[in-house]
């Protein structure tokens, strides 16, 4: 497994065709944040979390989902959409859709979202994992497609929604196309909304663009984790307009600081938190499953005689 | 018809015409018959040619068109079609952002709230409205405004014209993109009917942000897109001087977004474009604003279910199945 | 009239006494802010603003009820409702009753709000107007009372509400009780907003403290006349608690600029802005009386052929 | 009992017997039951002093404890008694107001939302924390916490100790009366019961923003107020130094305010204020939010109107009729 390669998001195949490559020079890795070399063992057991520095390094879509999911839960949905290319878009004679499939077989998914339903501690979830390996992240009609059927079958079958974002932005080779993704997956998450179900949203590290400005923003609770890059304009963008921020700026730290995110957990500690968060924000639902709920009346706790 | 505008690259050939006719009409108004006929003979040569330039527009040319800095703004449009208008400022937060306007109006003798991104003309206008990328509090202007609208049962009426919306750190530390969010979300609970035009550039998630119409209008040389064509060219080209294939690519103008689906209707332009007209242009948005109100007006719609569905279906997609690929759509 | 004093708060009576005592020196005022010499009846005309400098003076609250109510239209409401002592609150002997009737003396009016309903531009309105003259303005049981019946009658008469406000703070000889006014005046908005009818806010010069931080702020639609002083803290607070805020803060100006006001309206619009904005408010109200609404029902306007 | 706490003025008393009781506690550990004897003796007059100093304070003695600088802050209540308090950050529109903290937790088996007041110790905290002063940005934290709450059928606990909202310029700015109002309205129009406990000063507007409970609490040695009492001497007795007579004036202590029916219970403090046993406070908050809560949880109320119900009728007024003045009260 060529990890260094894969976390770089040059390349990225399943965990199963990993391991079976897996040589001996590869049992060590050199972290991204100190340099340290790090034994593969106890990086995979830390979930990719330097134990010296605490750097965050990118997990593979499966670990994401063995992070949070009770073991044996998850079973993927609308595994079967694929993108079409409804532009006909090329780039000097490049195809769109030859591009997609490269992504897939680099990506070792089809797609920048992974969708499904699991349990987190018995409680039911629908979850949604983005691809960074997937053409970045890029949100296309298919990705839109797999968030907003994530979050109508929270709204559907009543369970709490996950989603963990990552994303370079809007796909382009899709057009507006891709922009109305925003729109779409608002409207499902308006409707959840009106459900009174809980959506935590996870921000992994690089969200910028579409995703940022609709699902990442919505949560109910919104967790990063340390040292996440996410902001409005990707760096690509800021390039292309001619647009500097400082280093600090779209860094979970900040958007914490500025108010904009309720909690940075670290990844060890995430499934955790989001565990005892959901059980708060479903513990109305016990509490009506336990007693059906009495007809609500007006009455007056305190004497009136005390009042004036 | 005002041909006193900045030319565009792509009309330089009317110059010419346009010299020899300001000369002519210079003399017309003590001139004989045939100076007259001779000028109405140019006019109509500068017609068209005007005609022929603007028959088959590349999207690249709509951009330019669209950024025309004489193009007529929302405010222009306000003036002409919603002599009313009382604005409303502030989001009660933070600040009251210039780059977008909103307030009550009359229109088809029903109140509206009107929204809408404003540029600027001048260099001072442009510096207040930050050339009409709107800050965070501008769409927390919007949304505030919209929820008012819904409030107390007003249709909305937005207009879209801006490069994106402010992106500096400021923006990212007001939650730039926490505000679009919370403007789409509060647009998809409304109960209001939402009408949205997109009166010249509308690009990437600044556009979206306050164009989640029940039904979304467009102007004919107006543009809408994911992103600024520079932009596209220069992430996937590397190169920003393949603007106009990236235009081209992705489809960024009025006709072809209703071709797609992706769009309602295309309000026409006069010819040479709404900076030519504006008063003709303002009547073509009004005309197509009044077809709209009273589709809308007659209708004892769900506009919060309708809006879902109209969302609901954008994307296009197949299912795989069985490993063979079968054409189809993303619906359920 | 000596209108000066007048202006200043130091001394008020009702119109109809002024008018008796009107004396051929009283002719002319000088403007608080340009100095220059006014007469009398432009100045009335222009309902206190003068021609030259566009200082707005203050209005007796019978001024400002008439400029805004239908002639003939508004009847007070609550006009027997006076202040208790419930705390006996006296100052170096002074006490809190005998200031009461000091300040009904002085200002003509028994209490620092003036209610009632009248029509604006024939649109039934609830209206309050506060009295500076009346011990600055400053909140207690009675005023709160008095604004929260006004809220109050609106819910329940199917009125549009409007207050005009100006006010010191709140009033310190009823302690607790004064504040609990904040609570009690946003829990009847609260109200009103779930009924869905308008509430526009009117802020007259200087406007501080417990009633900014409620029902000022709490206004569909916020208005402020120009230059009106407007704030948290009042400037005696302030000074208490030693701090200096730079002179332009506590405008409405700044306030306008910061997003907290909708429009500064000059008084002698200012009616028919509040009219315009009424009509807008509550035209839904006439499009239900017009036709009763239909059941709603879900369609698709736009052929789902041209959409995919 | 901590006896090592900062004395107050009016505890001067107390100073000899503590040094004498020190020197004999060393002795005591190696000293005969003579020693034990008398140190118990001296013991016993420290606590009777101390417990005839608590027996009969004036409300500035306790305005004076309640700013004690030992005196439990919310964060160590929520230590002691919500273990499992997960804090949420940020108002999700400018920032994280240190002063105002809040969060999820278990109370009474059940999932409840605590917001409150935070002042720091440190010179360093008390910066954070602004000195317990809010910020705009801290209410409307609160606010959207709160909202949450609703959003999810969650009881809210809130805990008052403020010396008043921040009131400078960008405090004005952003503005801290509109965020103060906002929470006012929110907390009206919620549908979950809301329990305000007043752990030390509560003090104005910045008080009763996150103060609207269905039931309100105050700590035995807690005060309440409409106004600092040092505002207050400085405007009505024009004399800073009169904020003794203007604290016993308004009437700002915890039994004062349960007499005058403005608050609901009060929680006793251990003898000598709960800075010297916030252990023992905090059992004492605990045992009666659990009475409350058993109080809340038996009753299918409709809230909103119980919450209506109660502030409505804060207020204390007459009704004059023919004339004559008759005595009477507010309600209708
Ligand atoms: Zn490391
Ligand atoms: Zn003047």
């Amino acid at each position: 497994m060529d990890f260094l390669r894969r976390a770089r998001g040059e390349r990225f195949r399943p965990v199963e065709q990993q391991a079976l490559e897996q040589l001996p020079d590869d049992v060590w890795h050199k972290c991204l944040g100190c340099r340290e070399l790090l034994y593969e063992k106890d990086f995979e057991a830390n979930l990719h979390v330097c134990p010296r520095c605490g750097h965050h390094h990118r997990l593979t879509v499966s670990q994401r989902i063995e992070s949070l999911a009770d073991p044996g839960t998850f079973a993927e949905t609308d595994h079967e959409l694929r993108s079409l290319d409804p532009l006909g878009f090329t780039i000097r004679d490049r195809r769109y859709l030859d591009r997609l499939r490269e992504a897939e077989e680099s990506a070792g998914v089809p797609e920048a979202v992974v969708s499904g339903t699991a349990s987190l501690d018995g409680r039911p979830i629908s979850l949604a994992v983005m691809v960074m390996e997937y053409l970045g992240g890029a949100v296309g009609s298919v990705a839109g497609e797999k968030i907003t059927r994530t979050v109508e079958r929270a709204c559907d079958e009543q369970r709490a929604l996950i989603i963990v974002s990552q994303s370079g932005g809007m796909r382009m080779h899709e057009g507006l196309f891709s922009l109305m993704q925003m729109a779409k997956s608002s409207a499902a998450l308006a409707r959840l909304e009106r459900a009174h179900l809980p959506y935590i949203s996870i921000i992994a590290d690089q969200t910028y663009g579409g995703a940022t400005a609709s699902w990442v923003a919505l949560g109910d609770i919104i967790i990063a984790e340390p040292g996440a890059r996410v902001g409005f304009s990707g760096p690509r963008v800021l390039q292309a307009i001619k647009i500097r921020l400082p280093e600090e700026t779209q860094k979970a730290e900040f958007m914490l600081q500025h108010g904009m995110v309720d909690l940075i957990i670290p990844r060890p500690q995430l499934r955790a938190t989001v565990s005892a968060l959901l059980r708060h924000l479903t513990s109305h639902c016990s509490a009506r499953k336990a007693a059906p709920a009495p007809k609500r009346r007006r009455i007056t706790v305190r004497s009136t005689e005390a009042r004036e | 018809m005002n041909r006193h505008v900045t030319e565009l690259e792509f009309e330089r050939g009317l110059a010419d015409i346009r010299t020899a006719l300001e000369r002519l009409e210079k003399a017309e108004a003590k001139g004989g018959p045939d100076v007259v006929a001779q000028a109405n003979k140019v006019r109509a040569s500068y017609d068209q040619a005007l005609t022929e330039i603007y028959r088959d527009l590349t999207p690249w040319q709509r951009v330019l068109i669209s950024r025309h800095p004489q193009r007529p703004r929302f405010l222009d449009y306000v003036a002409t079609l919603f002599p009313d208008f009382i604005e409303l400022h502030g989001d009660r937060h933070f600040g009251d952002d210039g780059a977008i306007v909103g307030g009550l109006a009359t229109f088809a003798d029903r109140s509206v709230m009107l929204v809408g991104e404003q540029k600027g003309r001048s260099t001072k206008e442009n510096i207040t409205r930050n050339f009409g990328m709107p800050h965070p509090e501008g769409y927390r202007k919007a949304e505030r405004l919209m929820r008012t609208a819904g409030k107390f049962d007003l249709p909305i009426i937005s207009f879209i014209d801006t490069s994106g919306a402010s992106a500096l750190q400021d923006d990212e530390a007001r939650g730039v993109s926490w505000a679009i969010a919370e403007c789409l979300k509060t647009q998809a609970n409304l109960h209001v009917p939402i009408i949205a035009v997109v009166i010249s550039e509308g690009m990437s998630g600044g556009a979206i942000a306050i164009a989640m119409g029940n039904r979304v209008l467009m102007l004919e040389h107006a543009v809408y897109s994911v992103i600024a064509p520079e932009a596209c060219a220069s992430q996937l080209w590397r190169d920003v001087s393949a603007a106009p294939e990236a235009a081209a690519a992705m489809q960024v103008s009025a006709s072809q977004l209703l071709q797609l689906g992706l769009i309602d209707r295309v309000i026409p332009e006069p010819i040479g474009g709404a900076h030519r007209d504006p008063e003709v242009a303002a009547q073509y948005v009004q005309a197509a604003l009044r077809e709209e109100f009273s589709l809308l007006a007659n209708e004892g719609l769900d506009w919060t279910t309708h809006r879902y569905e109209h969302y609901r279906h954008l994307g296009r997609m197949e299912l795989l199945m069985d490993g063979s690929q079968t054409t189809g759509n993303g619906r359920h």
